[in-house]
């Protein structure tokens, strides 16, 4: 498959990358500004973790977001190795930034 | 609880004596039109069925039967089918005050500028805007029902009238499907806010609709007010109980029991109020009986109509008939 | 309980009811009611079903705690209509109630 | 819910149509029982010679349940001869003074769950009661009679 | 577009779940050369998704993943992912020509080697629906941990054309300019074995229409309890609390005319049974309520496995729930009529589980002549003796794509299919034979 | 693919053990602590790797060890997960696909046999030392080649109702010889007894006749009438049946002028008993099948009430449902009143679950003391299906139904449920504890009869039903086949029916390669599903005979000629006849007698093995020595 795709050569690229990027404007847009936000909240998420353990409603309560979406962060930045779980505390797991 | 045999005979009495539930005077009750000017002729009717003029009325009787719940007095409502009808209509005279009145007869006048507003040409018969029998239906007295029904009917039929556009959710059921399927009599009914037509840029403003199970359920008519409300600017906060799905106010029960009524309606007020934004009602009976609870509502003839006041004019349509 | 008696759903349609054997008693009806209100609607219904008049008309003031909002018929997994079966049913309680010159005590 | 330190270990030689299902069975059950227990997987305990189980215990191994298909067993006259087997072992062990409760033959079926966590309770016990292979305090004539009595 | 390619075979399975794959293998096995053509981007269908699978309790991926990668590794088998069937039809010969669109992956599949580094490095996180939504993965990913096969695909909706993949990846693999390809896909005989999906939660507005925090459905239930899950544990999707008490929520949509779907769709009894199981071992001390109808523990050893449920505390309710409402500090309340005591009766849980309605996974009209029964799934003119023959002769069609079925059955059915297939395939080239 | 037939295949390179250890997705690492496992693993002697993965079974988990075998890093493979009944060929074929020989492969069970069972520290030494035995195994394990025997394509189906017939059509078509073997004169089971088939309601005797039709037009397919198997033997490809064939008895004897002619007639349906497709035996006769596989079909039979279960056999208006069935469809098609027996049924009670869903202590155990606790499976639909029939039939016939929950669960089932409420059929829940009391009417129902239940929907409640008919839904039960059983070595499940191998992996096998299994006699099925089991089973049968030859496992004995002394005592020991024999060789120019072993007859038993005085039989992947060093690898680690 892709034969005629497949030209990754390095200077074929760039042109090929300029193009794509004049007909996709409107989703890198989008996508970037989703990724500065995201960043953003990453960095706050992991902030807050390098002061400690800390479970998720008070992550929530200390980055000001809902607990729901802090949870969806905790998960994702675990399965990509950025946080681990720690203790129970009550009914709440901590988590903590990877070193 | 009274005894519902009572409660239907003395309504099916009142229906049958005077035309209407509470037995009181057609004057007195359908007084709202007198400075309106509005036309008499055509076969397109504005109808209330006095379902709007009614809630003051039905208050006062709530007030009293609520006292008398659950005492030795309960038993003794049974006889007031047997009070003649000129005592109960003369006792209705004293029964509500204008001051009482006037904010129900506010809601029609609103309508009636919505929908002058929105194009559409109608006329008013304060003789032929009778009372459509319904909660004999909802009682379960169908003879006293079918009687009455046919007799109303009759006179509309008799006056050539084709189409009617009702204004509460009782009413329109009952000539939408009732009517048709009890006494054959077919008319064509619309609810008022169906033929408006209205114009608003929004800004901000939310409100929080109770739909009330006949539009939200019976006739499915629920997307109708919010498509209204879209089209002047102002954005619908819907709580889970809404539409097909929507929470009774209570308002039927009142005849019934008004203690359990009240209960209902407390609940009722309790899951609107969680949206924090205004609640509108589309029925009268809605109305009176969330204001019961506590709860600030207003009509969404009422909030329309100042609606589309506040944001100028010059936003008429072209005639809609 | 006596006899079960068939005869009686078959009584309800000169009441304008068609549907009390549909329900299968999930109790949706009962669950979803504003009433709150024990089993009810569905134990009338059951009582319908099985044909049991005398419960049906001893408890006949119940029916009229209905609010006729129509809740249960719309959300019945099986239209079975349990909001007309109430309807119904008043009718067929008045009917006798009238007939027998039933007071309210 | 494993054996004490030292409480000895038990090797369980099981079938591989019946017996060694049947201990999966019992894992599927999600029931416990001593983690002491060694099961080796066998097509046909027929296959192994007197001295195999005598090895077995002075290799430290302090009970043997050979966990059999019984006479189902799809090899026909295999069980009849494992049975003999066993009764030869049974005197060897006589001879060089071990119990011979520490060795079990038995049968247990793909979803005999129950009769496995039977024998390997009652092995348990019966080793928790000897020691390690080679204590027996009784001479080899008295745990013969003992043998005998139970 | 024009066509890119004409591929060949004996057979054609289109979708490459459970049953797709016993299919083809069973096809492969008898020597025939088989095409499995499978939507997503990974084969293993719905059941690579579940935690584990009753009555046995084995582990989904145990039983799944031997098959796909027997499927995979089957010198008779090709595997076509990412592929979406366009039509099916038979031409003039009687054979099966499929028109296939080859979805691009933006990965060059010879080169990639599912190093995922790609995935580490891009810096855009996706809700991934593969996790119930309830964690992100990239939008350059290798789909989940046992996806076969492990070829990373990109979102070019969530590409923002950083070219952080094409960098990192060690083999020149990424391709961003990667454009669909059309197959023809011509074959004697074909199995159709597409399927279902869930109704999602906004069809349910008796029970928030996915709005009550902490109300999820089934499938979303099994990837927090299967071993690769979002949280690796079972948490409140709310805010990571363990939860304490759990219900299940049975025909909430199925059965029920008022939120769906008239039939019942058959496996939601013995999931939910199992997930109370496992979530009784996860959670030993949290209470545990199936609000039922009817429990349909109908195959083999289900009826066993709904006694030792109940042997284990799990609380069978017998009552359709009518009303589920957002409660306390996310709570759930349920409504429901307790039947023989007390009516009206509300409870309040930690998290809720809703056994959705189930519908066809893919629709033949338009696309293929086959024919559906009044609820969407494929039918047949011999429901009882064949019931894998469609309309349409050499068409075979197995598992839910038939009506809805648990893996047992759906495997012993695709092995049918494949049975039919394999001997119209024979008449077929004795025909042929004959003519040439 | 040379460079691939590397090492492990050379046995003559030093082993080099890999072990890979599986999480199985918190399975076995919920339990064992998988790290400290592997990081001791590694430190066995002989090991040359150790390593883990959440799914071993899965690809990237093969690719593991492939990679290493590839790699020449091993050459020996020990993988420790589940119980090596679900996986060992998984991994076995990874070896071969790697280039390795499959059998240098050692399993190690830490699922069923650990982590299932044990906890905590215990459980991951045992693992440890269960490890640890299988690796010191794996060293001493060679490379093996497979046994390929020849395949007759000719398949055997036992049985010749709905599934049955079904199995033998698929097989003939697909271009196998087969026999059809049937123990009664008629073909069609237990479904020619059925008038109508739920839920879509095709004749039964169509459905059974279509496929009677493609049978008796079949050449390839010979079918044996009044047939019994009395003799079972050989090996997947290669069994050999006995039949024992016999004139029908007294009172199956059927009228020569219903019988179908030889050939190619038509074949004749004789209601309630089933299809005859062709002459029957007139004389006692005994008849050998030589067959590749063998498909059993031989179906279930109807629970039958205790005397007085429901008034069973005590009360004379009270019959099964498979009876009901059968008086329905003969019943008179007129009138609005169902008439059987010249009584009017105004009112029929039915009881479901009568023989299934039993509960210990609630229920009373049988004969043998069994209980049929599983769900029938059949019998709500069927039910629900004859209800139907009477009531749209016979308007004045009223249905009640007792259940204790509809499992209408399949396609157009909620269906029938639905329409037997439309059709005003009353329905009653009861709990198991509570069940319908069958009773003599004391005149006041107008009825012979009274069904009192405490009804869960009327709030437990007693009601009393009048009835002129009770109907018992009765479970299936399978047929009584303990002689095949006990010949054919079967394995039978807790619940009686024949247990496949596994519901998913293998669900149409018996552990005995080669049988295979159709329709109800592995449990409840409805009509499509049986014929679904059937096709499967069908499908199953080709892939073994498609190529004509099968491969059979190596692990058979072996004599080593050196040590061998020819006593003669493995002929005796040996289990099956004829697999081991004494043959003259030539020894440095003597001839002497050594023992030989047949490949394909021996059963790997190892009775030769213990018998051998000087130790010269092994059986191939299982050798003493191989056993030896397992048990001294586990008892050279301190018990935890």
């Amino acid at each position: 498959m892709g034969k005629e795709q497949g030209a990754t050569k390095k200077g074929a690229d760039k042109e090929v990358m300029k193009a794509l990027r004049a007909a996709r404007k409107e989703t890198i847009r989008r996508v970037s500004a989703q990724v500065k936000e995201q960043k953003k909240i990453i960095a706050s998420i992991t902030g807050e973790l390098k002061k400690g353990p800390r479970t998720v409603p008070e992550i929530a309560e200390a980055v000001g977001l809902p607990a729901g979406e802090v949870l969806w962060w905790i998960a994702s930045l675990k399965k990509y190795g950025a946080v681990l779980e720690g203790e129970k505390q009550g009914a709440y797991f901590t988590y903590r930034a990877k070193d | 609880m009274y005894h519902p045999k009572a409660i239907v005979d003395l309504i099916a009495g009142n229906v049958r004596k005077t035309r209407n539930p509470f037995g009181a005077f057609h004057f007195v009750m359908n007084r709202w039109w007198k400075n309106l000017d509005l036309p008499r002729d055509g076969s397109t009717l504005f109808y209330t069925g006095l379902m709007v003029q009614s809630v003051p009325f039905i208050e006062r009787i709530t007030r009293q039967l609520e006292a008398l719940e659950d005492t030795s007095w309960a038993p003794l409502v049974g006889y007031g089918s047997w009070i003649p009808k000129r005592l109960v209509q003369v006792g209705s005279l004293f029964m509500t005050t204008p001051k009482e009145r006037a904010p129900y007869e506010q809601i029609l006048k609103d309508m009636v500028a919505l929908l002058r507003r929105s194009g559409v040409r109608f006329a008013y018969r304060p003789d032929l805007d009778l009372y459509s029998g319904i909660l004999l239906y909802d009682l379960g007295d169908q003879e006293a029902f079918e009687a009455h029904a046919r007799f109303v009917a009759k006179r509309l039929q008799e006056a050539g009238v084709r189409t009617l556009i009702t204004v509460d959710p009782h009413t329109t059921y009952a000539f939408k499907v009732l009517y048709p399927k009890y006494v054959g009599a077919e008319f064509e009914v619309r609810t008022y806010f169906e033929l408006l037509r209205l114009q608003g840029e929004p800004n901000g403003t939310r409100v929080t609709l109770h739909d009330p199970c006949f539009f939200g359920r019976y006739l499915k008519l629920s997307h109708v007010p919010r498509r209204v409300l879209r089209d002047v600017g102002v954005a619908v906060a819907d709580v889970q109980q809404s539409g097909p799905l929507t929470h009774c106010c209570g308002g039927p029960a009142e005849s019934v029991s008004p203690k359990l009524s009240r209960e209902i309606v407390e609940r009722r007020v309790d899951q609107l109020k969680q949206t924090g934004a205004p609640i509108l009602s589309m029925c009268p009976i809605c109305m009176g009986n969330l204001k019961k609870a506590g709860a600030d509502v207003q009509d969404l003839a009422s909030f329309l109509a100042r609606r589309v006041s506040s944001s100028g004019n010059g936003q008429n349509r072209k005639d809609q008939t | 309980m006596a006899f079960v008696d068939l005869s009686f759903p078959d009584e309800l349609e000169r009441f304008g009811v068609s549907t009390t054997l549909d329900c299968f008693n999930c109790g949706t009806c009962a669950a979803i009611c504003p009433l709150i209100y024990e089993h009810f609607p569905r134990q009338m219904i059951r009582y319908a079903q099985i044909g049991a008049r005398d419960r049906i008309l001893e408890n006949g003031v119940e029916l009229w705690r209905c609010l006729h909002c129509g809740l249960c018929t719309q959300t019945c997994p099986r239209e079975a209509n349990p909001g007309e079966l109430i309807l119904g049913l008043r009718r067929y309680v008045l009917h006798h109630w009238r007939r027998d010159g039933h007071v309210p005590s | 819910m494993g054996a004490p330190a030292g409480e000895g270990k038990i090797l369980i030689l099981a079938t591989e149509s019946c017996a060694y299902p049947g201990a999966d069975a019992v894992g599927q059950a999600h029931i416990t029982y001593p983690a002491n227990t060694y099961i080796l997987k066998v097509k046909a305990p027929v296959l192994f010679p007197e001295e195999f189980y005598l090895r077995c215990f002075d290799k430290g191994i302090s009970g043997i349940i050979v966990m059999s298909c019984g006479v189902e067993c799809p090899y026909e006259g295999a069980y009849e001869a494992l049975a003999k087997r066993i009764d030869r072992v049974y005197q060897l062990m006589k001879q060089r003074g071990l119990d011979i409760r520490r060795l079990r033959l038995t049968s247990i079926c793909t979803v005999c769950t129950r009769a496995f966590v039977n024998e390997v309770k009652q092995m348990q016990e019966v080793i928790r009661e000897l020691g390690p292979p080679g204590s027996e305090t009784k001479t080899s004539e008295e745990a013969a009679a003992a043998a005998e009595s139970a | 577009m024009g066509i890119n390619q004409t591929l060949s075979y004996d057979a054609l399975v289109v979708g490459g779940g459970i049953a797709g794959l016993q299919a083809a293998l069973d096809l492969a096995d008898q020597d025939y050369s088989v095409a499995v053509v499978e939507r997503d981007a990974s084969i293993g269908g719905t059941m690579i998704r579940l935690s584990k699978v009753f009555p046995t309790l084995d582990c989904a991926s145990c039983i799944t993943t031997p098959k796909m990668a027997a499927a995979a590794h089957h010198p008779k088998i090709t595997i076509l992912t990412y592929c979406e069937l366009e039509s099916m039809e038979k031409d003039g010969q009687g054979r099966v020509r499929a028109v296939v669109r080859k979805k691009p992956r933006y990965v060059d599949e010879d080169k990639c080697i599912g190093c995922r580094q790609c995935e580490y490095h891009c810096p855009v996180y996706v809700p991934d629906p593969d996790q119930g939504n309830f964690a992100a993965r990239k939008a350059i990913c290798v789909p989940f941990s046992n996806a076969v096969p492990q070829i990373a695909v990109m979102d070019p909706d969530h590409c923002m054309l950083c070219g952080t993949c094409a960098k990192v990846c060690p083999t020149g693999a990424v391709v961003y300019d990667q454009k669909p390809e059309t197959l023809i896909i011509e074959a004697l005989t074909a199995v159709v074995a597409t399927g279902f999906s869930v109704t999602p939660l906004e069809d349910k507005a008796q029970y928030g229409s996915g709005t009550i925090p902490n109300v999820i459905t089934g499938l979303q239930m099994e990837r927090l309890l299967a071993p690769h899950g979002p949280y690796n544990r079972v948490l409140r999707p709310s805010d990571g609390m363990e939860p304490d008490s759990i219900a299940f929520v049975q025909c909430a949509g199925s059965r029920d005319k008022s939120m769906g779907i008239p039939y019942c769709s058959r496996i939601c009894c013995m999931y939910a049974i199992k997930q109370a199981m496992l979530l009784s071992g996860a959670l030993p001390l949290a209470d545990i309520t199936i609000y039922y109808m009817d429990i349909r523990a109908f195959g083999k050893g289900y009826e066993q496995f709904f006694q030792n449920a109940q042997a284990m505390g799990i609380q069978f309710v017998k009552a359709k729930v009518a009303l589920i409402e957002p409660g306390e500090d996310g709570s759930v309340t349920v409504r429901y009529e307790d039947q023989m005591s007390g009516g009206t009766t509300q409870v309040s849980h930690d998290l809720v589980v809703l056994s959705s309605g189930k519908v066809p996974g893919w629709n033949p009209q338009g696309r293929c002549p086959l024919t559906v029964g009044p609820d969407g799934f494929i039918s047949g003119p011999e429901p009882k003796l064949a019931p894998t023959r469609t309309v349409e002769e050499g068409i075979f069609a197995a598992g839910a794509a038939v009506g809805l079925k648990d893996i047992v059955d759906s495997i012993a059915e695709a092995s049918a299919a494949a049975m039919h297939a394999a001997n119209y395939l024979e008449s077929r080239k004795k025909g042929l034979g004959a003519v040439a | 693919m040379e460079e691939k037939r590397n090492l492990a295949s050379d046995g003559s390179d030093a082993p080099r053990v890999g072990i890979y250890i599986c999480h199985c997705g918190g399975n076995i690492s919920d339990h064992v602590d998988v790290e400290v496992l592997c990081e001791k693993a590694e430190k066995i002697p002989g090991v040359a790797v150790a390593r883990r993965n959440m799914f071993m079974c899965s690809d990237p988990g093969q690719e593991l060890i492939m990679e290493d075998i590839r790699s020449g890093k091993v050459n020996r493979i020990v993988v420790a997960s589940c119980s090596p009944s679900l996986h060992e060929m998984t991994f076995r074929s990874a070896l071969e696909r790697a280039g390795a020989n499959p059998y240098v492969y050692e399993h190690a069970n830490i699922r069923e046999q650990v982590s299932w069972v044990h906890h905590g520290e215990p459980a991951t030494e045992k693992a440890f030392q269960l490890i640890s035995a299988a690796a010191a195994k794996a060293r001493l394990l060679e490379p093996l080649e497979p046994l390929r025997v020849e395949a007759r394509r000719h398949a055997t189906v036992i049985g010749a109702g709905i599934a049955g017939l079904r199995a033998a059509v698929d097989l003939a078509d697909r271009g196998f010889q087969v026999a059809l073997l049937e123990k009664t004169p008629f073909a069609g089971g237990r479904v020619a007894r059925l008038d109508r088939l739920a839920p879509t309601g095709e004749a039964a005797s169509e459905a059974i006749l279509s496929l009677a039709r493609r049978v008796m037009e079949h050449p390839a397919i010979t079918f044996y009438p009044c047939a019994q198997v009395v003799g079972f033997d050989g090996y997947v490809g290669n069994f050999s049946l006995e039949l024992q064939v016999e004139p029908p008895a007294a009172e199956d004897a059927v009228p020569p002028s219903n019988l179908p002619p030889a050939g190619d007639g038509e074949p004749v349906f004789v209601p309630s008993r089933g299809v005859l497709l062709g002459p029957l035996p007139t004389e006692k006769g005994r008849i050998q099948v030589e067959t590749g596989v063998v498909v059993l079909a031989t179906g279930f039979k109807p629970y039958t009430p205790r005397k007085g279960e429901y008034g069973y056999g005590e009360l004379p208006e009270v019959m099964t449902l498979p009876q009901f069935i059968e008086a329905l469809r003969d019943a008179q098609a007129d009138g609005s009143v169902l008439m059987l027996s010249g009584r009017p049924i105004r009112s029929i009670a039915m009881i479901h679950c009568v023989g299934s869903r039993q509960i210990p202590g609630i229920h009373e155990e049988d004969a043998s003391g069994y209980l049929n606790e599983y769900c029938s499976r059949t019998c709500c639909s069927a039910t629900l299906f004859a209800a139907n029939q009477v009531r749209t039939r016979y308007p004045e016939t009223r249905v009640f139904e007792f259940y204790r929950d509809i499992r209408a669960y399949g396609r157009g089932q909620e269906e029938l449920y639905q329409e037997a409420a439309r059709n005003k059929v009353l329905f009653l829940r009861f709990e198991p504890e509570d069940p319908p009391r069958v009773e003599r009417s004391d005149g006041s129902s107008g009825t012979p009869l009274v069904v009192r239940v405490k009804d869960a929907l009327t709030f437990g409640e007693e009601v009393q039903v009048p009835a002129d008919l009770v109907v018992l839904a009765v479970g299936m039960e399978p047929t009584g086949i303990q002689d095949l059983v006990d010949l054919m070595k079967l394995p039978v499940g807790a619940d009686r029916f024949l247990l496949e191998v596994h519901p998913k992996l293998r669900p149409v096998e018996l552990a005995t390669t080669g049988l295979l299994l159709a329709g109800t006699c592995q449990a409840p099925m409805d009509v499509s599903e049986a014929c679904n089991a059937a096709s499967a089973a069908a499908s199953k049968a080709a892939s073994l005979l498609a190529k004509g030859y099968v491969q059979l496992d190596p692990f058979v004995a072996e004599v080593d000629m050196e040590k061998c002394q020819g006593t003669g005592s493995c002929v005796e020991a040996c289990l099956a006849d004829g697999a081991i024999e004494l043959v003259d060789v030539v020894v440095n120019g003597e001839t002497v007698r050594r023992a030989r072993v047949v490949q394909a007859l021996c059963l790997g038993c190892g009775a030769c093995v213990a018998a051998c005085p000087s130790g010269a039989i092994q059986v191939k992947g299982s050798t003493l020595a191989q056993f030896e060093a397992m048990v001294d690898a586990i008892a050279s680690h301190e018990a935890a």
